[in-house]
Formats: structure tokens, C-alpha cells, sequence
């Protein structure tokens, strides 16, 4: 064991640990203030929810031996994961830097359905999608499972993370329908600043998410964290430059989506391409998703705050240049510009086999947990907003005066 | 010359304004509000505290508007606001004895009349 | 008595409130608004949407005179607020029936005679 | 009718929410306001700078009520909102032309009364 | 000296440093508006007060060789204190590591006495606070003294850091009174998203808290980090469903309280106890706390911010269940459950000694801070906020318009 | 190479990285809200603009080996920056690390031009500044350039970075004039909290600022973190006792700003100097900054968030003062307290030729960009606030109704 290795992959854990509460804040300041703390709590309740069922089962699932299928579960509520070596660091941090990806990939669904969800039907949802998705899914490409053996290129969880959460994403907003005044108001985000305070300790954050992802301080987590920094400002330049040639402005909400879509995009590919090759997928990656998001914004789908387009497509995007740019001399494999087209479409075969599963998957779950809690609250409690009604609490309290204490107790 | 004031429903905003526009009653402020009324009380919890919210967000409108307007007015805002629950909100019509437009210092009947010629396609 | 209600630009706020300071018009209360009338409409851009901000930030002065002060105080804030641009606000004129000053319990134009003793240096 | 209009210091609220709330006056609309008048001038300092707070922070009430409810009204808010320092606030009185109730139509007297069945608890 | 131990540990002296302002927004979210700076400030400038002091001499009292009760000053202005190896970093490293301990301990107490709290008393307070009590009490558990000799296990500080900060902070509440509308007012948290944002701080920066306690980059902080991921997940679960149940809502606030208090029951188990016994311990340690808060809230008792049911019940909480649990082949010794019962006893002797002198000290501390200047201001001055009154600023201002420049001077 | 310190670095890299954004809350707080997102867009812009261009070709400019005044293009478009070592780490990573170097000094300078300059002028000038400015200056210390070869000790920036920035933010506050409304009104910061945020992320990133330029994990990476530590709690507490005798409170923008100076005055001398030291540099860089905060105030000059007097007065006395401290035992070399006074000279040296260069330098490009377009916008721009009229948004929304969809296209 190393503990170069480990000092290094603790910090990982923290970093990707982070980047749930950044999402919390991404997210949060994206919506109306009636619904942030709702928004927000999506997210936090995650770290709770998936984090607890992850050391009890997923991890097993994911990562013990059995099937190309699925891990079996030897794993489970975490027996023999103590601190023998897995690769040069222990075991049990081994587990825990996976289980800050469960946590955040299932908390990136929430951007699609905000502002119009019961909570308790999200917290179930999150719940059965963590082991009946995301645990699948990550076994598939790094548990041992088929995706991984077929040689698919994916270095920190463009498919498993991005695609999967984008299109489970999708498949919610199509599910729960839109908000009742979608296309009749514009939704502007309440906090800019907050968005932005996301969007820094998201990058930040993801250093640690793709840099990690070698599970190990080498040269190769360094060019991977070393992409994740170039390709996101190339991907945000992109944007910038599209927003002023479309509109003569450059939004603020406008260049932290293109880092988070270049942070996105640059995910596979993180540890298998050159930085010039990065800061070219990373300029490309930027051309889908904002017209991805142009589009949908278009349509009647409800897709809150793009997560389809931006980490959907994003992903998509990353997975299959990823093939494109791979070069075996920086760790991995070759792709095309390597001399080897096929693995285009070997990435193609990953990406697609997510999208199929997770977005059956993620639509089976939806419908089961409708037939247990209604998915949507009361056309009322949409109007006042979330946070009040579903969580009893204001996000900005003017404090003084307007509230009077009861005596007891807390039924409402 | 009146001032009418409309407290209402921060959700309602947007079609009381559009039902407004249409009407061709193009000049009014609006400002944040909390109201108090007959609502139905929300609770707050904060740890072990639990608070009555006895105030709930409301939207205030005053739209300065000469006599024979008030009546259509007054209309277009109750339609658009009302959804029928309680909580709807109020309406006061205030006589106002002078109004006037700082940009040229017109009075009353002129000073409420947007110039419709520039902006607001 | 008379409430002066004044809707003006925020960036003309410290103007107006100099200006009344030296005119001796001392009490007075403001709030934030936002406001429509004949403003060239601004765009604002979110993600794929665009969208017209039809309301602009605004301020509003209520104060407080009697009867001799309203003309003053009107050519006051009219002087101090105008731009000559669409969106410099309106001055509304109501009749108040009453005035009464908590902390003492004085009435009218008493009520509105800020104490000169203290303070205010 | 009328439309009681007090300014009042923000950490009173609650005092003067209770006391007019037991004196039955159940329907007003709160905003947030900033005033200027006697009080004690308070300074504010940013790296170099001293600025002077002209704008103390102030709580609007504005109350709907029917005549035979202003001295009541005006009463319970004056003795609720003192303090007896400098800066306790005005009261306005101003005449109301009509009120309505949005979700019913109701105009005045009925317009004001809160419907007492539900909620309120 | 090794350049693994020595890169962790800078980053965790970083991630700690953090942990201070984070507090400051954990706090500063929960009060009013108007007296959000001054509560701030509380937190940041303990890292100028207590920050200075300790490299003074309050790291010398901790940490020199001396007696079972203070170490000597031998170190005092950091004499000797240098690139020479402390274990496996450098002897300087190790203390400004151990600095960061002490400022947010000090700050942590501030908690109890928001809103009402002259500044100039409290800092006089906290600069002795820090020298009296809190470098005695680190003394006596890790600096040589009599508590670790008896064989005290408090991994990261559960009870020199929380049980410490919880007693100090009920004694202060008591000392200096009620609010003055309180119980007769809810103060609700004007910012919760600034509430979340020093949460999600809080968990990162204590990675490093009870990660680097480990003073290397070894297995040991790996599993102390993983612990500290895992602990507050279960909290967080256990009180969400705690709400819930109570009330039928699941607040923010409520999941972020949660959080706090299971990374502080983990704080002295953190590299003793395995994963399993980590999910079981944060589970546990979330009742206390919980009912903890209710019962105070019950009572005239304004520990303004519930420094004492969280930091101090949850160190209790904490210090006990490492008793409990410990089992010597994760690298301290062994609790009841791995056979050695009277290790409950011994750390309930560390609590114990820690709640009697850090109760009595701070007692007479701030007595006699309140012969020098009065604790609380004027009450106008508490129904104003103590922002523009103490600090002479806004938290937030509207800028516009409503202040007009001085031509001179600063005296008011 | 080394695990150790690329584990390090990495994570140093992420830390600088994060600085741009805390950069951003920072500079974002003090402005006023309607010109929020165009302050903050102003430093993450920088990222997409002064990024992309590093990788292009600044870091050729440089680092690569040239003359005593530029490097040469070899590593222009990353050209042979690979996973090869670069001292004990791989060259990508270095070159990365660097870059975020660049990015923040670009971004330090629109501090002093916020609320009135065209966000395209800004874009322009500062891809320029990069490229100019910085390069060449980075070159002359620490890319093998006559300022490095003259035994200028510059540990991670004090001239390259602040002295640099502040003095160009000088320039550009007088090439650009005033605010339309400055001296007549009181620009108050629209979010302290903000404010506070940003000074507690830039003293965490610092860590790998000061720390990461020792460019591996060793004793020297821990002395320089440490004194990272050490001084700005000196520098706050002197201006918070500074700000008491003057005005007799302590404000928390005054905290921050100490804070943040004491960063910038150790920066030179982070790794040349000792602990003790570092601490008392700390409290005497307060003097300084602190009364040329005040006299600035005082004048026409805008220079609107300080960045003259924090950054450029901070730099300037932490580079002589490195002449002064310096002691060769830390590992740099000797300066006039230990018997070569002539250091300070050289430091002088350092100083004056930076600010030569960079002054005439950034004139010449302020004034060349106003030839292509005007800097600034109209008057009623800058009445409204540029957040709306220069990127179509507005930093807090409050959502409801206030705006309505319009059926197409992006046009203004
Ligand atoms: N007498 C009043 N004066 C001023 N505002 C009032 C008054 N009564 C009600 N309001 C405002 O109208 C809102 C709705 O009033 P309420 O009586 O609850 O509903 P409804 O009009 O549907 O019966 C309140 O929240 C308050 O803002
Ligand atoms: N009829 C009205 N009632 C209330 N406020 C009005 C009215 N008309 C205009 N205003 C307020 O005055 C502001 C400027 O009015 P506008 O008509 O645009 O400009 P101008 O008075 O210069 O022609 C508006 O934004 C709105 O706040
Ligand atoms: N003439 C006025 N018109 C409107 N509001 C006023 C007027 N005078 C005072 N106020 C409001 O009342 C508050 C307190 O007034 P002030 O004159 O200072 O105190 P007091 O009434 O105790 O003498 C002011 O801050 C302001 O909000």
C-alpha cells in the first residue's frame, strides 16, 4: 500500500464529497426561491439516503465479483472491506470514493423534476435507483461486468454517471409531466452567485472526481485532473463566444453551464487523451449541448435544468469522442485518430446499452413508486412553493416579527 | 384621478399583468407584500420550534389610472387574480387629487398615459 | 395632510433625498418597487429562453405633509428625480384624513414636525 | 372605509401583530420600508469611507378597515408600537373610495371581514 | 520525515483552516439578518485572536513536555519550532495543524451567545479561553497529559474539541442571559442556503479534521476519512426519518443539523472503530441530539444556536459509543464490544474531567471578563442588530442611493 | 517522479483553480448587486479567456527555455508537454498548476475597474494582458529570465503576481476614470457573506498557492503553507485592532481585507522565511495597505475594490520584506537580517522593473483596445447596472410573474 496513494485518494473522496453540496447549490440557485430549499435538499438527501444504502448493499453490487451482470453480494453491509489493500490503497476507502458517485449521479436526476416533486416519492425513487441502476451500471464498465470486458473507454463515469443520470433524467420530466406553468413563465434563477458558487466547487470537486478516478497520485491522474482543468475552459470560451454571437451577451448561467458540460464531456476521456486533445474535445463538446438546450427549451418537455442536454448529451458527446482522441501511449486505449475506428463504436455500444437500461429501468421505478405515493403534489402546494409545504421552512426568512411561536408540539 | 391598490397571490402576477396589457392599462408599480387574512395557517418547524407563519407572500400592485378607467381595471385584476380559494387578496380604489409625470411635469390624465410610441413591443 | 407618493429611478434616489433635505422636507419612507410604463423594454436571457423584463427597479418615497409643503416637495423630487428619459416615475398627490405620531401620540401637523433637536446632524 | 397606513419599527412587528390580532383586526398586508426622520444618525463604515445611514430599517403595515374600526385600529397600533425613542413611526389615515374582495366580488364592509370559519386558528 | 505524511497533512491543516469560515456560514445562516456579520465575525476572528495566541504560546502549553497538566514554554513564540520532524512531517506543520483546532474550538462556543454578545468582551473572552482552557484540555488527551496516559481514546478531539466547546457554551448562555425577546419571538435562520453551503464546507474540511488526526497519509486516516463520510450519512438518515415522524416534513435545517452532529460523535471514534460500527455509531448519535434540541427548546435556556445538545451531547454521545466500539485492530485499543468494558469508564472520566474544568473555568472567565467590560450592549442596540451598531455595516445592503458619503473621518 | 508531489500538486492545482472563483465572491460581494454577475463574470471569464490562451501559447512564453526577457514557442499548443518529468512531477501538470497562476492575476486586475467597463473591452484586454504582461514577467523570475538569474527571491508570486496586478489595476483605473457616481455616493457591498465566502476559499487555495510553489511535498511546501497561515492571522488581527482605534468597531470587510493582504505580503517570502517571521511580516504588512486604503479613499482615484493598495502596496512591502527575513537555512537565501542587506536592493529591483513594465505595458494595451472598442458603456448603462444591459441577466431574481416569455430567437 501506498501512502502517497492514499493520502491522495482521501482527498479524492473529499473532493467528489463536496460536489454534492456544489450541486445542491448549482441546482438550488437555478430555481425559484419558494422551491430552493426543496431543490437543495434533493441533493443533501442523497448523501443520506443513497450513501446509507451504498455501504449496506450497492457497493456490493457494483464492485464484488459475480456476474457480468452484477456484483454478488459478499460485499454487503460492508463485510471483509477493511483496510487490506485494493490496488495500493485500502479497501474501505476504495468503497467510500465509489459511494460519493452513487450519491451524486443519483442527485443529478433531481435537476430534471424540480419545483414539482413530493419529496417522499423523490427519496424512494433515489433510493431503488441507486441499487437498481446506478450499482448495475457501474459494475457493467468497472466492476468486472460485460461493458468493462468489451473494452469500452470510460475513464470516470462519462456513461455510468453522465448518460445514465441524464437520460433517468429525462425519462422523470417525461414522467411527471411538466410544471403547471411551464411555458406560460419564465423561471429565472433566484440566485446567480449561488449558481456560480456551484460551478467552482463543482470544477474543483471534479479534479478529484476524474484525478481519483486512477486511484492512484500517478502521471496519469495527473493528465486527467490537468484535462479536467483545460477542457472546461475551452468548452466555457466556446459557449461564451455561441451566447454573444446568438444574443451580442455573455451570460453568467451561461458560462457555468459550459464548464459543467465541459466537466462532463471530458469525464471518459479524462485519463486516456493528451491535453491538446482535451481542450479540442472540450471546445466540440460545447456545440451539442448548447444547442441541445436552445432546443429544448423549445419544446413542452419540462426538463427543469437540462439535465438531458447538458449531462445526457454531454456525456454522449465525451464517451464517443472519447474514442476519437483515445491514444494507448497516455494509459489507455487507442481510438480512431489512433487507428482504431471500432472503438468509436464500442463506445457507442456502451452509451446506447445505458441509455436502455436506465432509461426502462428508471421508468419502471417512476411507475412503481406512483403506485405508493402520488409523484406530484397538489396543484396548490406547486403555486406557494415547495419548500414551505413539503419541508415546513423558508429559504430567506425576513425573521423579524412576521412568525409567532405555539406552545408545543410539531403537527402540523 | 385614482390609485388602485391590489394586494394579490405572487403566482397570479403574471396573468393579472398580461390581463392588464391587454386591457391597454400599460402604467403601474408593484412591490413585495405579506399579507395577513383569513388564510389557512402554514406551520414552520426550526429544530424544536414551531411557528405559525402568519403572514403569507402577497404582490402589490398601485396602478394610477384616471376615472373612467378604474371600473375596467378593477375588473381586469379580479378576474385574473382569483382563483376562488381564500387568500385571493383586496382591492382599495384611493381618490387622488394630483399625479404627475416627472419626466415632463404633465399632470394627472396626461401623466398617466404611457407614451405609447417608443419601447414596449 | 397629504401623502406625496413618489415613484422614481433607484439611481436618482441619493438626488431626490439631498434635495428634500435642503428644502426641510425631513420625514419620509421608501420602499423598493419595480414598475411598467412606456421603458424601452429590456431582454434578459436564460439558458434557451429569452424573456422581456417588463418590470424595472423603481423606488418609492412616501412622505408625509401638510398642505403647505406639497408644492415644494412636489417641484422638489419632480427637479431632483428627472433624467428627461421614459421611466423617471410619477408623483401621486392623496388626501390623508389623519397623521398621527406614534412615540407621542401628536397629531397632524405636529405628527409630521420631525424633532430638530436630536439627531439629524 | 379606510386604509390605515403605519410605519413602524421592524422588531415591533410581532408586538403589534398580537395586539391587533386580540383587538380583532385580522386582514392587513406588511412591507418591508426604510424611513428617514428624527432619529439618531447612525454611521456606517466601508474600508476608507463613513457613510451616514440616512434610511433606518421600518415596517409598513397597511390595514383595510371599516369606519367604525379606525380609532380601534389606530389605538391598538399606537400603544403596540411604542417605544417612546425617537423613531417609533407615523400612522396615516387615508380615505378609501371602495374595497373588494378578489375571490368573492364582496365590495367593502364585507370586502374587509375576514371569513372567520376556516384557518385563522 | 516522508512527502506523502507531509502533503496530506498540509492539506489537512487547509481543509481545517476552511472549517472556521465554514462555520462562520453554518452559524451566520441560522440568525437574523441584522446581526449576521457580527456572528461571522465571531468565527473569523477567532482565526486572528486565538490563531495568533496559540503560535504565541498556546501551542507550547499544549503540546511542550511539561507536567500531566500543562506542557512547559518551551515552545512559547514558536521557539524551536521548525523544519526539524515530528513523526513523519515537520515539527512546524504539526502545529499550525494543531492551531487550526484551536481557533475553530473557540469559535464553536460563540454559537451559544449570538445576537447579544458585545464584541470587544467576547474577543477578550475566546483569547483567554483558548490559552486557559482549550490548550490544558488538549494537553491532558494528546500533549503528555494525565487523560491520555489513563488511556483516554478521543481520536480527533471529541471531547478536548466538542465536549470542551458544548460545556463552555452552556455555561456561556447561562452566564449572559436570554435574548431579550426571546421566547416570545421564533428566530428563524434568514439564510438556510448559507446554512447548506457551511455544511457541505464543514464535511470536507473535517476529512481533514479527523483524517489528518492521523498524522500520516496511512491506513489509519484512511479509515478515520471514510468514518467520517459514513457516520454523518447514517445521522443524517436517522434524522430526516426522525422529522419526519414527528412532524411529517423533513426540514434542511433538520438534515443539516444531522450532519454536524454525526461528524461530531465520529470525531473521537474516528480511527478506532470500522465502517460497520461507523454507520451503527452516527445512527445512534443522532437521538440524543434530536431530542436534546427539542427539550432545550423547551426551555428558557437560549443556547442560541444549540451548541450544547450538538457539540456537546453529540462529543458525549461520541466519546462514549468510542468506548463502546473500539476494537484494537483498527489501530487504538478495544472497547466493550471487543471485550475491554472499562474503557467506557475511562472515557467517560476524560468527559467528565473535561465538563467540570472547562465548565468552571469558562465560568469564572467570562466573570471576570464582565469586571472589565459589560457582556451584553444596550438593549436598543440588540433590537437594532449588533451589525451596524458593533461592525458599523449591513450584511446586505441595497446600495442605492440611501447613504451619503462623509467628507472626513471615521469616529462615530 | 514522485507520487508524493504529484499527489500534491494536483491538488494544488485544483486550489489555485478554485481561487478564481472565490476571487469572484469576493470582488462579486463588494459591488453593488446590480452589477454583480458582470464583477464575477470578470473573473470567471478569465478562466475560459487567459486559460485557453496559457495553454496556446503563455506558457511557452513563459516557461520555455529563450532569452532573459521571453521564452521561446516550443511548447507552444502544448507542444511537448507531456507526462515526462518536469523536476519530480509529470511537465502537464506543471504546466497546468502555472496556468491557474495566469488566470488569477488577470482576473486580480478587475478589482479596480469594476461597475463601469465594457465586458468585451475587458475580454480583449485582459487575453491580451496574459499574453503581454504576465508571460514575460512569469518569465523574467521564475522561466529563467534576468530577474531570477539576479537572485530575486520571489517564493510563489509577490511580484509576478501582486505587485503585477496592482499595479496594471492602478492603469486601468486611470485610463478608464472614475465611476459616473463616485464621490457622490456610498458603494456599500451588496453581500458581505459573499464577501466572506470568497476570503474563506482564497485563504484555502492560498494554501496551494504559496505551498504548491514548492513545487513538491517536502519540508518547504510545509513551511510555506504554514506561514500562509501564520500571517494573514497577524495582518487581520493588527487591522481589526487598527479599525477599533479608529473607528471603534471592526468591520468585517476590514477583517477580509486584512485577510486577504496578509496573504498577498507572503506570498514572496512564503518558503525563505520562518514562522515567527512570517508572523511578524504579517502584522506589518497591516500598516501599509491599511493606510492606503484610507488615503485612496480619499482621492479621485478609483481604483474601486483597492486592488492598488491590497495587492500592489501588499506585494510591493512582502517582496522587501522577503529581502529582509530571508534567511538561507529555510531553504531560499539570505536576506538583510541575516547579514546581506544587499537583498533588499535586489527585491527593489524586482519591484521596480515590474512595475515599469507592467504600468507601460497595460497603458499602451488599455489604450490600443480603446482604438478598437470604446471601454466603456453608456451612462445609462452604467444607471441600470450592467448586469442586465451587458449579459441579460440579473443576479437575484425574484421570480415570480415579472417576466414573460418571449415566443422566439435571442436578439436584443
Ligand atoms: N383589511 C385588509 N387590509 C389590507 N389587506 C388585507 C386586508 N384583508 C386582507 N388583506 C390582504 O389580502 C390577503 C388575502 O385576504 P383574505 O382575507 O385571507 O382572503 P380573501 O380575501 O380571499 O377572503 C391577505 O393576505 C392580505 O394581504
Ligand atoms: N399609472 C401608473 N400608476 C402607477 N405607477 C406608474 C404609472 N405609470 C407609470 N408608473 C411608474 O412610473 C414608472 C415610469 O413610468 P413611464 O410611464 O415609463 O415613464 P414616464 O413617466 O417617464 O413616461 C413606471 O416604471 C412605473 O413604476
Ligand atoms: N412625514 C413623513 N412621511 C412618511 N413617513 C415618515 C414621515 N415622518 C417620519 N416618517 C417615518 O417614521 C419614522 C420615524 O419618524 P421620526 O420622525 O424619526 O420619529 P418620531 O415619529 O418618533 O418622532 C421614519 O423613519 C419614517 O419611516
Amino acid at each position: 500500500m501506498s501512502g502517497a496513494d492514499t493520502g491522495w485518494m482521501i482527498l479524492a473522496t473529499g473532493m467528489v464529497l463536496l460536489m454534492t453540496p456544489a450541486l445542491a447549490f448549482f441546482y438550488g440557485g437555478l430555481v425559484r426561491s419558494k422551491n430552493a430549499l426543496n431543490t437543495m435538499m434533493m441533493s443533501f438527501a442523497s448523501m443520506g439516503v443513497v450513501g446509507v444504502l451504498w455501504a449496506a448493499v450497492g457497493y456490493s453490487i457494483a464492485f464484488a465479483p459475480g456476474s457480468a451482470w452484477t456484483g454478488d453480494l459478499r460485499f454487503a453491509l460492508l463485510r471483509g472491506v477493511g483496510l487490506d489493500a485494493k490496488g495500493s490503497i485500502p479497501h474501505v476507502l476504495f468503497m467510500a470514493y465509489q459511494g460519493t458517485f452513487a450519491v451524486i449521479t443519483a442527485a443529478l436526476v433531481s435537476g430534471a423534476i424540480v419545483e414539482r416533486m413530493r419529496f417522499s416519492a423523490y427519496l424512494v425513487f433515489i433510493a431503488l435507483w441507486g441499487l437498481v441502476v446506478y450499482a448495475p451500471v457501474a459494475h457493467w464498465v468497472w466492476g468486472g461486468g460485460w461493458l468493462g470486458s468489451m473494452g469500452t473507454l470510460d475513464f470516470a463515469g462519462g456513461t455510468v454517471v453522465h448518460v445514465n443520470a441524464g437520460v433517468a433524467a429525462l425519462v422523470a420530466a417525461m414522467v411527471l409531466g411538466p410544471r403547471r406553468d411551464h411555458g406560460r413563465q419564465a423561471f429565472l434563477p433566484h440566485s446567480v452567485p449561488l449558481v456560480l458558487l456551484g460551478t467552482g466547487l463543482l470544477w474543483f470537486g471534479w479534479l478529484g472526481f476524474n484525478g481519483g478516478s486512477a486511484l492512484a497520485a500517478s502521471p496519469v491522474a495527473a493528465l486527467a485532473a490537468v484535462n479536467t482543468v483545460l477542457a472546461p475552459m475551452a468548452t466555457a470560451l466556446v459557449w461564451m463566444l455561441l451566447d454573444a454571437i446568438r444574443t451580442r451577451r455573455m451570460t453568467a448561467v451561461g458560462a457555468a453551464t459550459g464548464i459543467v458540460v465541459g466537466l462532463v464531456a471530458i469525464t471518459p476521456a479524462a485519463g486516456f487523451i493528451g491535453p491538446r486533445a482535451a481542450l479540442a474535445l472540450g471546445a466540440i463538446a460545447a456545440f451539442p449541448s448548447y444547442y441541445g438546450i436552445l432546443a429544448r427549451s423549445r419544446t413542452r418537455l419540462d426538463d427543469s435544468l437540462d439535465v438531458t442536454p447538458a449531462h445526457g448529451l454531454g456525456g454522449i458527446v465525451g464517451a464517443l469522442l472519447t474514442g476519437v482522441f483515445a491514444r494507448a501511449m497516455w494509459g489507455g486505449g487507442d481510438g480512431w485518430i489512433a487507428g482504431k475506428p471500432s472503438q468509436v463504436a464500442i463506445q457507442g455500444v456502451g452509451v446506447l446499452a445505458t441509455l436502455v437500461y436506465s432509461g426502462v429501468a428508471s421508468f419502471v421505478l417512476l411507475k412503481a413508486v406512483a403506485l405508493v405515493v402520488p409523484l406530484r403534489p397538489p396543484e396548490r402546494e406547486e403555486a406557494v412553493g415547495l419548500d414551505v409545504l413539503e419541508h415546513g421552512e423558508e429559504a430567506y426568512s425576513s425573521g423579524e416579527g412576521a412568525v409567532l411561536v405555539l406552545s408545543d408540539g410539531g403537527d402540523r | 384621478m385614482k390609485i388602485i391598490t391590489a394586494i394579490i397571490r405572487p403566482e397570479k402576477l403574471t396573468d393579472v399583468l398580461e390581463a392588464l396589457f391587454k386591457a391597454d392599462v400599460r402604467g403601474l408599480s408593484i412591490s413585495r407584500a405579506q399579507g395577513h387574512g383569513g388564510e389557512i395557517v402554514q406551520v414552520t418547524n426550526y429544530r424544536g420550534l414551531t411557528a405559525k407563519m402568519e403572514l403569507h407572500e402577497k404582490v402589490r400592485l398601485d396602478i394610477g389610472v384616471s376615472d373612467p378607467f378604474v371600473e375596467i381595471t378593477v375588473q381586469t385584476v379580479m378576474k385574473a387574480a382569483r382563483t376562488g380559494e381564500v387568500g385571493d387578496g383586496k382591492i382599495f380604489v384611493v381618490p387622488v387629487e394630483k399625479v404627475y409625470r416627472i419626466r415632463t411635469g404633465e399632470e394627472d390624465v396626461e401623466a398617466v398615459t404611457p407614451p405609447m410610441i417608443e419601447g414596449s413591443v
